[in-house]
């Protein structure tokens, strides 16, 4: 496009900006797919968090246009992750911080009830009578039919 | 700014005093509608996150339950199908229609296939029982509660698989009507938008297919 | 005497069909006013019946289960499809467009369809109703929401679609402020209504999704059983609580940002004076509304979420008193040497500084922690709540209903039997709530059918108060219906207001403006510019 | 329930409510003098500035803001709100951190009684009795939903959860009966899931204790019976005058064919009766609600047959019972 002279003309990136974020993208892929195949041990997840982060910042500089746009849109987007983080590490001060103060065990004292019902066969054709154990023993499938 | 009605645009809507306007308009509403979406999915995280943070073995143990290679193939699959949307988007830009709906057409493929994918393993897990809460009949995970596992799995998954959908009607429609010359590098705000939500739905899975597939 | 316009928004095109396809802000607002109205008369019916059922400690006249679906549903119907909704899509739709000199808010079409999908998630709510009520409390705490026998999945499912409906009209609005104000309105010439329409949208936004999601997973729970929040599956029933209140908190912020709102434009307008710490009064709504976000957990202090989050919540809830009291303390001192109408308007301002006051300063209370221990799920909390919500949003409400009441209708109501009317709510009010804050704090649990007999005597006073503040409102909804047809025409500018939506005819044309006007004021300068009043009582 | 204590609070009854009413009157006092500020500020300015005929805006040029103010007006309160927030995390800690040597008390809440579990082995429902001075600590979960221990005089306050043990003590200072209530809401029997403290002396404490373990020896078991209707709350949901309440009337109950939800019916005989008081879930009466709890772990076997025995004796054609038991006085049956 050569002639610039209306208004809302829009602002038009180069082939190569695409096909070049495209192109990182897949190879990021590779790398994550690459990287969990050996143990870091804590670091597995703030590596595959690293490589999507940068993944997911690269799709929305580049295909959505955040980069070139108005900022306001970038601080809209930011925002909600930031209200999420919000959301999550608060939460967390709570559910990883029970029973600081005694020694009980804080978290649940048995499994769910389905459990009751399972056999542990690592046997898939288990599937049957298991399913028909579940179903009839415990209160909470009846309740939940009403 | 103009205040006439006359000489404007067929698309131009009373209200707004020029075409510059309408358009960021809706963008700013499109991007306010992603952030609820974001938030949306947002909750599912949390609940990841903190079952995760709770059962970080049982997690282990049943992510690899999952198939990496289908996984992989699908981020793939959606990666390509972000980057020809946004081909087509530069496309409309340039006043190529012809172009223009062959990209949309190529990533509404893309967008069955990966939904195709999705398909083949939701119904090995079917099978195998791997399903969540009081259908979940698979006894080959060691741990406690690997029901919340899968619910989780399904969970996001299945909203994601769901927005994949929605997006695959809007982009038949906008291929329908860019045919009928609906738009034009003057006025593709609804394929600009909808680019928009597909990036946003590739953006999601980017982080889930490592959260499931990979680390657990 | 004024007369009215010859052809005006109400009358510019006929018929039910014009009125159900309209994208004109004004009509969609006068639409939301008779449908939340209505329902603002169920729940409201709903508290009555139930007052009357506490008259005595033992059973009067209903059983437990009947008890305890009242309180529900008139805790979700008050809830989810009146407060929320109220101040934003009633008086929001109708002026803030105008306020900013605009013609329409940035998405008409949408704007209708968030009516329809509130009137679609009202639909369910009363499916609920018929189909069995609902017995958990508004707070659908787990694992009673996923083992009770009554119709939870409609009524959360009503309030997931009516979550939408806010999430749209909050999109709206974000828009519309940011792209759609006339020329010369700069951000800080924005009216102060605009303001709090602004802030109170950020968190419909932002906020409402997560309602959505934390019903979408309890409905699930419920049928699936995917062991999040149900304890018998392996869930938390803490984590519920987090989800419900990481929304619900910044929803009473929803409530009251409005309330806010209209009480800065009604003070200003009915004392004729420059309104004091404006750029306080308008980042405060911003700083509530982000303080809003991080301090859902002061109603769980009991709830065994751990000792950690309990001090950081109660830490933080502290911060939202400060934005409220530099809120309160301007208003105060916009009065000082204004020139201040009685009007009934004004009279709601006055209320609300006297109620909100109390509502507020009690919040400070629970949010103490060794206090809220003993008043948790007490009365105390009952009566705090509905001086926040009654007290300051609906008072506030009612008073941004009489100042634009003239503007919507182009016909004023009758003042005396006003005033009659704002005395009545405000002095039953306070004989209905005041007394449950002292058997609250003596301990008397709220959502109890039968109670200890040392409270008979609060309870039944605070019943009769609540008869007097029905009379109140019934007189209120006699006068209003009967200005629609013998009011006199108020004029265009019966309290000599500066906004915009005051320099239009009463009511307003169907496209607001000629022209876009031109901001050349502030919309406070009574100091610089005077607007004849054009309506006098005589 | 005593009436004393101050107009707002019920009385202090135990180590920790003197500190937390501190508190709370402390906010009270500085909210009134806030409140006295706001409204006798409005009211005075609502008057003095009142509009007059004719008069338009006074002029109030300049008088749009004021920083100084402003600051002063954001500072004291937060100030004060700090004060505020530091009080109440401290006496919130002293609530929360049992002390060492405090005397256990298992406490499990069910729709929609309490019941506790003494360290001796004794087990009482709906009342719970500490000694006075020393300080209780409440080990508590629940079977069903989320309930809530609440004792207003001794402002301690704790939800009690299902599949998941919760924590809270106190220490009463009085020897009297206290309410105990049901905080958290759990449905039908909600408000009717209330209690009794009984803060006893030391001397008292340890001679119920002992009461406790008693198995109705010296008793006919009969009467063992009519005891444990009341004492474990069976009279909550189960009339013995014919009248129907939560769960169906006693009176006439053995013998008789009962018709069942599934559209079966039984006999209530012995086995019936046991099976409805272990596993209540299997079969359920017709036109009753599947609410009653299962009393598996909280009676005993000879409890069982006592209630069994107190059923029976409730039946006026005695006929339809077989057995000795039959034959004993009636004089005994409401005690
Ligand atoms: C409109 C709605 C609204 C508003 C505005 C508020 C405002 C506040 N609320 Fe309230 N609240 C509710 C609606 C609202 N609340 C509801 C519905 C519930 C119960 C839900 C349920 O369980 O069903 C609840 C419950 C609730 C709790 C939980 C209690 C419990 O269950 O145990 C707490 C605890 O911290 C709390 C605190 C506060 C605080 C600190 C404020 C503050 O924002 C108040 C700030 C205002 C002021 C402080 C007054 C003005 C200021 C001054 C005059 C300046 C001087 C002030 C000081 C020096 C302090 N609220
Ligand atoms: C906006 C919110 C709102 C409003 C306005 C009210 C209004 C009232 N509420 Fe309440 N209430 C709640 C929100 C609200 N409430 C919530 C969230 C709960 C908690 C529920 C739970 O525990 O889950 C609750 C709980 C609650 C309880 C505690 C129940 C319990 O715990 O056991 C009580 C008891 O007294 C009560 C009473 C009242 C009364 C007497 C009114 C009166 O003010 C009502 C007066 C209104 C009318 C009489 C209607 C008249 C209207 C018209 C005639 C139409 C007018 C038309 C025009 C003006 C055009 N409410
Ligand atoms: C929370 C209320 C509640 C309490 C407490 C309660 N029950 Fe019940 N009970 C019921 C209900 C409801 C039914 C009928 C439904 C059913 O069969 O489960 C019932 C049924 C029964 C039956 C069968 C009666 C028939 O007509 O079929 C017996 C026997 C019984 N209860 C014994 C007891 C005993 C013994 C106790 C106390 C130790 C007790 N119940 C406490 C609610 C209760
Ligand atoms: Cu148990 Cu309320
Ligand atoms: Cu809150």
């Amino acid at each position: 496009m050569t002639d610039n002279t209306q208004t809302n003309e829009p602002h038009v990136l180069p082939l190569s900006i695409y096909l070049g974020v495209g192109s990182i993208l897949i190879f990021l892929t590779a790398v994550t797919v690459y990287a969990a195949s050996f143990n870091f041990g804590e670091f597995n997840l703030l590596i595959a968090m690293l490589i999507a982060t940068v993944k997911a910042s690269l799709v929305a500089m580049y295909f959505m246009h955040l980069k070139y746009d108005n900022k306001l849109y970038l601080l809209l987007f930011l925002s909600a992750i930031v209200f999420l983080g919000i959301f999550i590490v608060i939460t967390m001060f709570d559910t990883l911080r029970r029973g600081d103060i005694y020694e009980i065990k804080a978290g649940a004292i048995r499994d769910a009830v389905i459990y009751d019902s399972l056999h542990i066969t690592p046997d898939a054709h288990a599937l049957e009578d298991s399913l028909s154990i579940s179903t009839d023993t415990t209160e909470i499938v009846i309740d939940t039919t009403k | 700014m103009s205040q006439s009605h006359t000489n404007q645009p067929a698309f131009m809507q009373h209200h707004f005093s020029d075409a510059e306007q309408q358009r960021e308009s809706a963008k700013l509403g499109m991007w306010l509608f992603l952030l609820t979406e974001i938030l949306l999915f947002g909750g599912l995280f949390v609940f990841y996150a903190i079952y995760r943070a709770w059962h970080p073995e049982m997690f282990h143990n049943a992510h690899k339950v999952l198939d990496v290679t289908m996984g992989a193939t699908n981020t793939i699959v959606l990666i390509t199908s972000s980057i020809t949307m946004a081909l087509s988007i530069r496309s409309i830009q340039l006043n190529k229609i012809k172009q223009t709906i062959w990209f949309l057409v190529t990533t509404l493929l893309l967008a069955g296939t990966f939904m195709v994918i999705k398909y083949f393993e939701y119904e090995h897990k079917i099978h195998l029982g791997q399903l969540p809460g009081h259908y979940y009949t698979y006894t080959g995970v060691e741990g406690t509660n690997q029901h919340v596992f899968f619910s989780a799995y399904f969970l996001m998954t299945g909203l994601h698989g769901i927005h994949v959908f929605v997006g695959m009607c809007l982009i038949g429609w906008l291929i329908f009507k860019t045919k009928a010359g609906m738009f034009s590098s003057q006025y593709y705000t609804h394929i600009e938008m909808t680019g928009l939500y597909w990036h946003l739905v590739d953006l999601i899975w980017i982080f889930l297919f490592p959260l499931f597939y990979l680390i657990g | 005497m004024n007369k009215m316009p010859e052809t005006h928004y109400l009358n510019a095109t006929k018929g039910i069909k014009s009125w159900l396809t309209t994208v004109d802000h004004k009509r969609i607002g006068i639409l939301y006013l008779f449908s939340i109205m209505f329902f603002f008369f169920i729940g409201g019916m709903f508290a009555i019946l139930l007052r009357l059922e506490l008259l005595t400690p033992s059973e009067l006249y209903i059983d437990s289960d009947t008890y305890n679906q009242f309180f529900t549903l008139h805790g979700a119907i008050m809830i989810f499809l009146f407060i929320i909704p109220a101040i934003p899509a009633i008086l929001g739709n109708f002026v803030l467009p105008i306020m900013i000199g605009a013609k329409d808010v940035a998405f008409p079409r949408l704007n209708l369809a968030s009516w329809y999908i509130y009137m679609f998630g009202s639909m369910f709510a009363v499916f609920s109703l018929v189909s069995g009520g609902v017995d958990t409390g508004w707070t659908f705490y787990t694992p009673y929401s996923t083992t009770t026998s009554t119709s939870v999945i409609s009524m959360t499912l009503g309030a997931f679609i009516l979550g939408f409906s806010s999430i749209f009209t909050g999109l709206n609005f974000i828009v519309t402020v940011h792209k759609l104000r006339s020329p010369g309105m700069t951000w800080f010439k924005m009216p102060l209504f605009a303001w709090g329409m602004y802030a109170t949208a950020l968190i419909q936004v932002l906020a409402t999704p997560i309602l959505g999601i934390t019903l979408l997973l309890l409905i699930i729970e419920r049928t699936v059983g995917i062991g999040i929040f149900d304890p018998a599956m392996g869930g938390d029933p803490v984590l519920y609580q987090h989800f419900f209140w990481f929304y619900s908190h910044p929803a009473v912020y929803i409530m009251i940002l409005p309330g806010m709102a209209i009480i800065s434009e009604l003070i200003t307008a009915h004392s004729h004076k420059k309104i004091f710490g404006y750029t306080a009064i308008a980042y405060s709504s911003l700083g509530i509304a982000f303080a809003s976000f991080i301090v859902w957990g002061h109603h769980m202090f009991t709830s065994g979420q751990s000792e950690l989050a309990a001090m950081i919540f109660s830490f933080l809830t502290f911060f939202v008193a400060i934005p409220s009291g530099i809120k309160v303390f301007n208003w105060i001192a916009t009065l000082y040497k204004g020139s201040i109408a009685w009007t009934t308007p004004m009279l709601y301002t006055l209320a609300f500084l006297f109620l909100f006051s109390i509502g507020g300063l009690t919040g400070i209370f629970l949010g103490a922690l060794s206090v809220d221990i003993h008043l948790h799920d007490t009365y105390f909390i009952v009566a705090h709540f509905h001086y926040v919500m009654v007290g300051g949003t609906v008072i506030a409400f009612l008073g941004g209903l009489h100042h634009w009441w003239p503007k919507m209708w182009g016909r004023m109501y009758n003042e005396t039997q006003a005033k009659i009317a704002c005395g009545l709510i405000f002095v039953g009010f306070n004989m209905t709530f005041f007394t449950q804050f002292i058997m609250g704090a003596k301990g008397m649990p709220r959502r109890y059918h039968l109670y200890d007999d040392v409270y008979r005597p609060f309870h039944a006073f605070s019943t009769y108060g609540s008869w007097v503040m029905a009379i109140g409102f019934f007189l209120m909804a006699y006068y209003l219906f009967r200005s629609l047809y013998v009011g006199k025409p108020a004029g265009d500018n019966p309290w000599g207001a500066l906004t915009h939506e005051w320099s239009i005819t009463s009511p307003p044309p169907e496209h607001n403006f000629e022209s876009i006007p031109i901001t050349e004021h502030g919309p406070y300068d009574y100091d610089k510019v005077v607007a004849k009043s054009t309506f006098t009582e005589k | 329930m005593d009436t004393t204590g101050t107009f707002w609070m019920p009385p202090a009854n135990s180590t920790i409510a003197s500190e937390v009413d501190a508190l709370f009157y402390f906010i009270l006092y500085a909210s009134i003098i806030i409140f006295a500020l706001v409204v006798g500020l409005s009211a005075y300015f609502a008057i003095k500035y009142k509009r007059r005929d004719g008069v338009e805006a006074i002029n109030s040029k300049g008088l749009d803001h004021n920083v100084k103010l402003e600051i002063f007006w954001t500072v004291v309160p937060l100030i004060l709100v700090m004060i505020v927030f530091v009080w109440g995390f401290q006496t919130y800690m002293k609530i929360n951190v049992v002390p060492k040597d405090a005397y256990e008390i298992k406490v499990t809440g069910q729709k929609w009684f309490w019941s506790f579990d003494y360290p001796e082995g004794g087990n009482s429902v709906n009342e719970i009795v500490v000694p006075v001075n020393k300080p209780i600590k409440l080990l508590m979960d629940s079977k069903d939903v989320v309930h809530s221990f609440f004792v207003p005089e001794f402002r301690v306050k704790m939800d009690v959860l299902p599949n998941r043990y919760s924590i809270t003590w106190f220490e009463a200072t009085q020897v009297g009966e206290y309410n105990l209530f049901c905080t958290e809401f759990c449905g039908k029997g909600h408000s009717e899931m209330v209690g009794k403290v009984k803060v006893v002396s030391e001397e008292e404490f340890e001679k119920w204790s002992e009461d406790l373990a008693f198995s109705g020896e010296g008793m006919t078991l009969k009467d063992f019976g009519a005891k444990l209707y009341v004492s474990k709350a069976c009279v909550t949901c189960h009339k013995i005058d014919g009248t129907n309440s939560t769960g169906p009337p006693w009176n006439n109950l053995f013998g008789k064919e009962e018709h069942l939800s599934d559209g079966t019916s039984v006999i209530v005989d012995e086995n019936y009766i046991r099976e409805s008081i272990l596993n209540p879930m299997a079969k359920i009466t017709a036109g009753y609600q599947a609410v009653m709890p299962t009393f598996q772990g909280i009676l005993k076997d000879k409890q069982i047959d006592a209630l069994i025995a107190y059923i029976k004796s409730l039946q006026e054609d005695k006929s339809l019972i077989q057995d000795e038991s039959s034959q004993e006085d009636e004089s005994l049956k409401n005690e």
